[in-house]
């Protein structure tokens, strides 16, 4: 009984549709949480049957024998035999269930426990305040190389996660394709993830870590293998240098107002406390997926970060109008 | 010595006053005005402060919440600012969890205990005076910061290294700390009065299979704090020094361990959870019968139950930890352990249902509220196998879903029977009845508001909406749920409301409901309403567990004698019986009014303002005085027999 | 009978209301304690811009970032020393100043020795534009606020001098008593030309920086 | 030479520790170790004496290709050692560490100061030695911020009648003997963004060899070659990158098979990462004249973090042996690959002849950072002994077959953790001060310490101008309270022979003559003489500052040998300045002879009583 199968029969029980709802974890596409979806609707629905069937005998057990108007004192006090039958059978037949659903919770935690074939990608993912940092490592060191915020794994790949904290404790979690693992400093948890179909797959942190918690998510893009070497190839090139006039005094800008927290791999710009900007315009959002990646969001996110994030890193660096066109030209050209 | 007494009552079943009440009452009557306020020791006024005190406190937490749903019910609103948002979720949690739900259990406990047990006060009323001072004094103490703006700001939970002086250095954290630290006293004093009460002051032949499930739920949530409150005490004392004098107890670089603090926080937090319902359900099991017109079902299994819960509560704490990658062995035990847990819950609802089918049960508010309370109970139950079942936990922890489980348990077992308790017991305080009519709108308004509030919760759960996110973005699917949720806490709220109006509206304006309106079977029934300060007239002699139905039930021959019993009336006196099968033991000589809690109390959150201003002069002082009161209140008087007598000339 | 001598709600009320109230005064009565919103960004009058040279270049000759006499906006604020000890840590400047700010390749930050003046303001002037010895300029890579925080970082490790401190060593203070024994006569002494050791008041400390955390040149 | 060999090396070598007695060494009371192995079997040992200055002159600064700093010179000996007295004395003024050695050339004493880098020519003809003519080349300010380990110069070099010496602001200088006049000065690189300049050049024919320093604000290394008359640059080879950059070509043949492949100086990188690789040349540069091999080594990888730069990260921590008229490299090899410590590798490379498992082999001794003492074959860069020479916790053993240490996991340091007892610190077994090597016994006698430290890594953003390193530490000594020691060492067996143990560091270079002493100095500012077979102290002498400068003997125009060493403490003995007694900084050049006497003495030139001869060359002070 896999998840798909269940999906579809229970789609009509579901009150909400679940298409337009990007995180829900009812619908999934990976082997680390099909099996989990399995044990989910399951549970939903045996519970679902418990509370009707326990609702249905407080409300019969009340109006079956309730008594009519008058005083407290005029019903007689009787203790009938057969109460205890009750909490025999009760009892019982909740410990069968349950031992049910205790095994089912076993077999499914064995199957998701950790990834049946030998993960053939490791990225190590630092969560920061208020965005994620994903390294992927390669045994080649010059394959190794730095994005934020969005993942592009192969499809039908086992992909292992090395979570490392470094400042508070985050959860990284992408419903779609496996469960929460929270990412706590002074240690390196491990997940993995898998994607049977391609497609975008999002997530969000789901362990409050300050003031933007609710800013900081991150998606998956599942892709064909080619595509995933195609993009990975890019990645590990150089940025490109701006050619019109605006972009290159927008270098000379971005070099001396932004190179301490952001690197642009091929420029002297190597500052690692923001995310790697080098092939910024490859991401699909922006600010941890605050924003999505347009001219107009560029342009008021970094003349003023903190009216769209309060209290998030990025200070509001002052410029004249002149010198943010330039620097908003030349980050358009890192794609 | 056991004096014979005439009773009869008019046909309200109100006792004739004899002149022995007047002696009884001149010596427990707490004196009027200020000083007897403040002095006063007597169980009921406090339970009565208690229940007050932390119905304020859920009027401020619901507002709290509130506010919240008001920022929540769209996308993308800014009616609060992050900081703001975070504040209130803290304090929200922290005044609901720590501030009523426990408080208001006690307050119940402290009122009845002596009436259900047949006993004149608690073992140790002055004990029981600094549980409630304390326990205001902490709630006010973590209320300071809220006006200014300091208010904690890291959850209920507060974990570390967010809670960490590199990431909070300001003092919103040291609030949250010495606040609990502080709050801890008071529970702690508190149960332990609870569990000595419990041994020492039972009426003779209550022995322990004859005790109410309230007494059971209560022993069993004050023996559950004595062991778990030290956990978070200690937690905080760690982070309190590891944020002022620089050790390294969560500090990651020098070696220590964030994870040390949810260990300690929830090895405290799921027993703290269990305290604050058991209580509830023995409301429940006490209340229910006397609508039913019959004894309980299935007494002993539920009493048995009671204690299970807690005792294999104190082995599923690591289900709130599942997503910290935890080996998976240890993640397996803890997630069938906590689903275990569930069996004696079932147990408990089968009784509730076996009681009312088989009994006749009168459809009055209070039985809507408790037994509309079982429903809820299942939900809560159900959700909270769901999320013990620890695959699917890692997709359901840290979303909506648990909160609406944490809801329809905290709300649906702890409020709910508290209201319907309220109904059940107000007679007997005030000796006036709640307005049936009022107590049915009341009723329907909180049961629709809450339904339509919380269970939309589990769908914006199921839809991975995260927890503590003061906003979201549109096209995640959750506005409508975020909508009706918002819609339904505030009838809710209006239903609550309601129930202050009854309230409020009875006292003066009840009918009058004379000493058992309910031809309840209990003790406290036996005594007139509202009851005197010294409770019984005569102590009496129990011999079963529903001493007002013995003659009608007729099982045995055996009678409880509720007008003949020892009178104890050389002073403030009760009388003290064996543990196990509660024989007469001595007579205990209880003190009188005393201001030394009070001024314990105060001292003591000298001490802690001390703490939180960084000055060791006012917390030196703050320490200086609390010793001077504890040799205040330990001086041994004569009236107590604690000092040799002089010598009869 | 319906006694009254029950105990009304109302008298708890009160009860409650009345303690709420000697708390509020007892806690309030703490100063200092203003909390800064955090990162709304404070427009100092930045005083001119610098020119556009990279981050590394020295820009002694910039204009100055600020007044001579401006207070720091965040003294003594928690969240900001908290902020100014990360940013010491994020910027590098631990990599000179010594990760204690005890010196290393650049100067002592916590004595009372400073080459370019070491009230707030100066020490802001000295991170805005940089200074001829490789401090490197911060006025373009880091906004007002920023540069407040690592001042008020730098003042909490108990070096920086008080304004009145350094008027007395400009005007040189003919009663010594009032100085600090420790410090010499006058501050102000003109900058020594490059290389030329001044030894001043306790012997070991010279303009020369002392050497760095670690030895590998 | 199996690893059960080296195995059981170690273990002698330890044990020979043990019979070290801890022993306080009181400032001068020393303690030789095991006595001394029988001379014929090491008497096989030997070192080529090219260039052959003239003995009684120091043209070089590690005095021959070699870098064997031996003197023939033995009027001092044994026997007269004790009558060494200061006979003049010559102070430059600047307050850094003075790391320099004079140079001796005819009757001409050469000295540059450290920052601002002034030289001065000092007449040993005349009586005290006067200036002739000084030069102050003015270098930018800007360096003295930018110097990782205080504005130092380690060394300068003469050349075709032409001083020349790097300058901290990347500059090359070159100035005329005769005149003190600059003949041409070649700018090597911007030290705005963080490249400074304190090696000693080192000349092999009409080349000189320059490298930079700036490691520790990520700048890659470089090693360039500059025409000594014109100082155009010839080549330059860098320490990271493509073969091309590193000059890598066709004939570069490492010994072992992980340092073969093609662009290793970018495949051992993270992305773009080797831009910013550190691996400087600020050390020494030793040449084997038959051979035709230059050989140097390169500085730590940059960051010093090393979880955010995976991979081997080579060639920094490693040496080269270069082809000095191309540039081209023959083999490299890497001590420390992905160096987590900041071991570096530019330790002296002492070139010797000498007898290992029955074969006569040409090799070069190192003592590298990492503790352990490398006797590498210079021909074809494979290492035949590798063995600690001082306490060490990081490596749990060698592997001989790839010629690596292995790694002990728990003293790797970590981001945001702190890791106690790394032994040795980052500035290692030994740092750069430069051994000696006396054939007549066979040994080399280095300067080395007895440190450890708790480190913590910090994730570094690279900021250019600022440093990239982010390591921080603490230090303490190793087991016994002394942080350092002078030991003899036996580069044939890898043992130490006898080793004396110094309260401070022990930051000096070594000097080793004929006349069977060998001469080193202490960060306190002991100047001793010692038994270079048994290691005694035979003569001790407390200067104004503490010594980390190499001492250098010649013999002056009047016939006598003098020898001399700079006392200005600064460096990397500022890691001990929190230490009591520490001492505070001094610029003075000390030169003594037997009983004091130079030119000044003699017939002509009255003397004051007491016996110390009148300095003051001022007719109206005569007769007083």
């Amino acid at each position: 009984m896999n998840g798909r199968h269940f999906a579809s029969a229970a789609s009509l029980l579901a009150l909400c549709g679940c298409s337009y709802a990007p995180l829900t974890y009812m619908r999934t596409y990976g082997p680390a949480a099909d099996p989990i979806t399995s044990l989910g609707w399951g549970l939903t629905i045996v519970c679902s049957i418990v509370v009707v069937v326990i609702t249905m005998l407080v409300l019969i057990a009340t109006l079956r024998a309730r008594a009519t108007r008058g005083s407290m004192a005029a019903i007689a006090i009787s203790r009938s035999s057969n109460g205890l039958l009750w909490i025999y059978i009760g009892t019982g037949l909740s410990s069968l269930v349950l031992l049910g659903l205790l095994i089912w919770t076993m077999i499914t935690l064995a199957a998701v426990a950790d990834s049946p074939k030998a993960p053939s990608l490791t990225i190590e993912i630092r969560a920061h305040q208020w965005w994620w940092e994903a390294r992927y490592i390669d045994p080649i060191a010059a394959d190794t190389f730095v994005t934020a915020n969005e993942l592009h794994i192969p499809v039908g790949t086992a992909v292992r996660l090395r979570l490392i904290g470094d400042d508070v404790i985050h959860s990284f979690w992408i419903p779609a394709l496996a469960g929460k693992t929270d990412v706590i400093p002074g240690q390196t948890n491990a997940a993995w993830i898998e994607a049977t179909t391609a497609g975008l797959y999002r997530g969000q942190c789901t362990e409050y870590c300050g003031l933007q918690h609710a800013h900081m998510s991150e998606a998956v893009i599942a892709e064909s293998d080619a595509q995933f070497q195609q993009w990975r190839t890019l990645q590990l090139s150089d940025a490109a240098s701006p050619e019109s006039a605006t972009s290159l005094q927008g270098q000379q800008v971005f070099l001396s107002h932004c190179a301490a927290c952001h690197t642009v791999r091929g420029t002297d710009a190597g500052g690692i406390l923001g995310p790697d900007l080098t092939h910024l315009m490859g991401r699909r959002t922006i600010a941890a997926g605050t924003l999505p990646n347009n001219l107009d969001s560029l342009t008021r996110w970094i003349a003023n970060a903190q009216a769209i994030k309060p209290g998030c890193q990025m200070p509001a660096v002052e410029l004249s109008h002149e010198d943010l066109v330039a620097v908003v030209a030349y980050v358009q050209t890192l794609d | 010595m056991i004096t014979p007494g005439l009773t009869e009552s008019d046909p309200l079943g109100v006792q004739r006053a004899l002149p022995i009440d007047a002696k009884l009452d001149a010596i427990w009557r707490t004196q009027p005005g200020l000083i007897g306020t403040l002095s006063c020791v007597d169980h009921k006024r406090i339970g009565l402060r208690y229940i007050v005190t932390a119905f304020i406190f859920l009027i401020v937490g619901g507002i709290e919440a509130l506010t919240m749903r008001l920022q929540l019910s769209h996308s993308n609103l800014t009616i609060l600012s992050p900081e703001a948002y975070d504040q209130l979720f803290t304090m929200h949690g922290f005044t609901m969890i720590f501030l009523y739900a426990g408080p208001v259990l006690s307050g119940f406990s402290n009122y009845l205990w002596p009436l259900l047990l047949g006993s004149r006060d608690m073992a140790f009323p002055r004990l029981n005076a600094l549980s409630y001072w304390v326990y205001l004094l902490a709630g006010v103490f973590l209320y300071v910061s809220f006006p200014l703006g300091m208010a904690p700001n890291a959850g209920w939970f507060n974990y570390p290294p967010l809670a960490s002086g590199t990431y909070n250095p300001g003092p919103n954290i040291d609030f949250y700390l010495l606040g609990l630290i502080f709050l801890g006293i008071s529970v702690t004093v508190g149960s332990a009065n609870f569990l000595v009460s419990l041994m020492r002051t039972r009426a003779p032949g209550m022995s322990i299979n004859r005790l109410p499930i309230l007494v059971w739920g209560t022993l069993t949530a004050s023996i559950g704090n004595l062991l778990a409150v030290p956990a978070v005490s200690l937690a905080c004392v760690l982070l309190f020094m590891d944020r002022q004098f620089g050790t390294h107890f969560f500090d990651v670089e020098q070696q220590g361990q964030p994870l040390l603090w949810q260990h300690l926080f929830w090895m405290f937090g799921h027993p703290w959870v269990y305290a604050i319902v058991l209580p509830a359900l023995g409301i429940v099991s006490d209340a229910l019968p006397t609508f039913c017109r019959r004894p309980l079902v299935g007494y002993t299994p539920v009493a048995i139950a009671t204690v299970a819960t807690m005792v294999v509560g104190f082995g599923v704490w690591l289900h709130h930890m599942f997503a910290t990658g935890m080996p998976m062995l240890s993640v397996a035990f803890f997630s069938a352990a906590s689903l275990v847990i569930t069996i004696p819950s079932a147990v408990s609802t089968f009784a509730w249902i076996a009681t009312i089918w088989t009994g006749k049960p009168v459809l009055t508010t209070a039985f809507l509220f408790l037994s509309s309370f079982i429903v809820l109970f299942v939900i809560g139950g159900a959700s909270g196998v769901m999320t013990g079942a620890v695959p699917f936990d890692w997709q359901l922890t840290d979303t909506y879903f648990v909160v609406a489980h944490l809801h329809y348990v905290l709300i649906g077992i702890n409020v709910f029977p508290v209201i319907g308790g309220i109904y059940y017991w107000f007679p007997k305080v005030t000796g006036r009845l709640m307005n049936e009519r009022l107590g049915r709108w009341n009723f329907w308004t909180m049961l629709i508001g809450f339904n339509v509030g919380f269970f939309p919760m589990h769908i914006a759960g199921l839809m991975g909406m995260p927890r503590r996110i003061y906003t979201y973005d549109h096209g995640l699917g959750w506005d409508t749920v975020n909508l009706i949720t918002t819609v339904g806490s505030f009838v809710f709220a209006i239903g609550v409301g309601l129930f202050l109006v009854n309230l409020f509206v009875s006292l003066r304006r009840g009918k009058a409901a004379g000493d058992n309106p309910w031809d309840a079977p209990t003790l406290e029934w036996s005594v007139p309403s509202p009851v005197p300060a010294y409770n019984f007239r005569v102590i009496p002699i129990v011999a079963s567990r529903h001493p007002l139905w013995e003659g009608r039930l007729d099982e045995f021959p055996e009678r409880s004698s509720l007008t003949d019993g020892y009178v104890l009336n050389q002073g403030r006196e009760t009388l003290a019986t064996t543990v196990l099968d509660a024989q007469p033991d001595l007579i205990l000589k209880m003190p009188g009014d005393s201001m030394a809690p009070l001024l314990l109390s105060l001292a003591l959150s000298l001490l802690f303002v001390g703490l939180i201003l960084h000055s060791a002069w006012i917390s030196g002082m703050g320490a200086l005085l609390s010793g001077i009161a504890i040799v205040i209140w330990l001086w041994p008087k004569r009236a107590l027999g604690q000092r040799a007598e002089a010598p009869h000339v | 009978m319906v006694t009254t001598r029950r105990n009304s709600p109302r008298a708890s009320l009160a009860a409650t209301g009345l303690f709420i109230g000697i708390a509020v005064a007892l806690c309030g009565c703490k100063q200092g304690r203003q909390s800064s919103a955090p990162n709304q960004a404070q427009t100092l009058p930045p005083e001119g811009a610098l020119n556009s040279l990279p981050l590394g270049a020295l820009a002694g000759g910039a204009r100055l970032g600020v007044p001579d006499n401006i207070a720091n906006p965040l003294a003594g604020n928690d969240e900001a020393i908290a902020a100014g000890h990360q940013l010491f840590m994020e910027m590098n400047c631990a990599g000179c100043h010594g990760y204690d700010a005890k010196g290393g390749m650049g100067p002592n930050l916590t004595d009372k020795y400073w080459r370019y003046g070491g009230m707030p303001s100066s020490i802001y002037n000295s991170i805005y534009a940089g200074r001829p010895q490789g401090m490197p300029a911060w006025g373009k890579a880091l906004p007002p606020q920023d540069i407040w925080r690592l001042v008020t970082f730098i003042q909490s490790l108990g070096g920086t001098v008080s304004a009145t401190y350094y008027q007395v060593g400009l005007e040189g203070d003919h009663d010594i008593s009032s100085v600090a024994p420790e410090v010499p006569h006058s501050l102000g002494d003109a900058y020594l030309p490059a290389g030329v050791a001044a030894v001043t008041g306790s012997g070991e400390r010279l303009s020369a920086p002392t050497t760095s955390p670690s030895q590998s040149p | 030479m199996n690893c059960s060999v080296a195995a059981r090396l170690a273990m002698a070598l330890f044990l020979s520790q043990l019979y070290v007695p801890q022993a306080f060494a009181a400032s001068d009371s020393t303690v030789p170790a095991a006595s001394l192995a029988p001379l014929t079997a090491l008497q096989s040992t030997s070192a080529s004496t090219a260039p052959n200055d003239p003995a009684g002159e120091w043209h070089m600064q590690a005095h021959d290709y070699a870098n064997t700093r031996y003197s023939t010179l033995d009027q001092i000996n044994l026997s007269n050692v004790g009558r060494l007295r200061v006979a003049w004395t010559f102070s430059d003024g600047a307050m850094y560490g003075h790391e320099g050695a004079p140079l001796v050339v005819g009757s001409m004493m050469y000295v540059v100061a450290p920052f601002p880098d002034v030289a001065y020519a000092l007449d040993l003809s005349k009586p005290g030695s006067p200036i002739k003519w000084s030069f102050a080349p003015d270098p930018s300010p800007i360096a003295i911020g930018k110097a990782c380990c205080d504005a130092v110069i380690r060394g300068w070099a003469y050349a075709k009648g032409k001083l020349i010496y790097n300058l901290l602001d990347d500059h090359t200088v070159a100035v005329d003997v005769k005149t003190g006049k600059q003949i041409w000065r070649t700018k090597m690189g911007n030290v705005e963004n963080g490249e400074t300049m304190t090696m000693a050049p080192f000349v092999v024919g009409d080349k000189v060899f320059v490298g930079n320093s700036g490691g520790e604000l990520g700048k890659i290394g470089w090693l360039a070659a500059l025409d000594v008359d014109t100082g155009k640059e010839l080549w330059r080879a860098y320490s990271a990158g493509s073969d091309q950059l590193v000059k890598i070509g066709p004939d570069f043949k490492p010994y072992y098979d992980w340092l073969k492949g093609k662009d290793l100086g970018i495949s051992t990188w993270p992305a773009d990462m080797w831009r910013t690789a550190g691996g400087a040349v600020w050390g020494w540069i030793s040449y084997d004249p038959d051979l035709n091999l230059l050989y140097y080594g390169t500085s730590n990888p940059s960051p010093r973090v090393p979880v955010q730069r995976p991979g081997l990260n080579l060639w920094s921590s490693s040496m080269f042996a270069r082809d000095p008229d191309t540039g081209a490299a023959k083999w490299a090899y890497s001590f420390t690959p992905h160096d987590q410590w900041d071991y570096d590798g530019v330790n002296e490379n002492v070139l010797l002849d000498l007898t290992i498992g029955g074969r006569r082999r040409k090799v070069l001794v190192q003592f590298n950072r990492n503790a352990y003492a490398y006797t590498i074959d210079r021909e074809t860069g494979e290492v035949l002994v590798a063995a600690p020479f001082a306490y060490q916790t990081w490596s749990s053993g060698f592997d001989m077959k790839s010629a690596t240490a292995i790694v002990r996991p728990d003293k790797e340091p970590k981001p945001n953790i702190k890791t106690t007892d790394v032994c040795p610190p980052d500035i290692g077994g030994k740092d750069w001060q430069p051994s000696a090597f006396s054939p007549k016994t066979g040994l080399l006698y280095a300067g080395i310490f007895n440190i450890c430290m708790d480190v913590t890594d910090h994730r570094q953003s690279y900021i250019s101008g600022t440093p990239y390193d982010g390591m921080e530490m603490t230090r303490q000594a190793g087991p016994g309270k002394h942080w350092g020691e002078f030991m003899a060492w036996d580069p044939v067996n890898g043992r130490k022979v006898w080793a004396i143990e110094e309260t401070f560091m022990t930051m000096s270079g070594a000097l080793a003559t004929a006349g069977d002493l060998v001469f080193y100095g202490t960060v306190d500012g002991w100047f001793r003489a010692v038994n270079d077979r048994t290691g005694k102290v035979l003569w001790s002498q407390k200067l104004g500052s503490g010594i980390i400068a190499a001492p250098m003997t010649y013999q002056g125009p009047d016939g006598r040998q003098y020898v001399a060493v700079y006392a200005g403490v600064g460096g990397g003995a500022m890691v001990s300045k929190a230490m009591p007694g520490f001492p505070p900084r001094g610029s003075t050049l000390y030169v003594f002879s037997l009983d004091g006497d130079s030119v000044s003495t003699g017939l002509e030139m009255p003397t004051t009583e007491g016996g110390s001869t009148s300095t003051q060359n001022d007719n109206s002070q005569t007769g007083r």
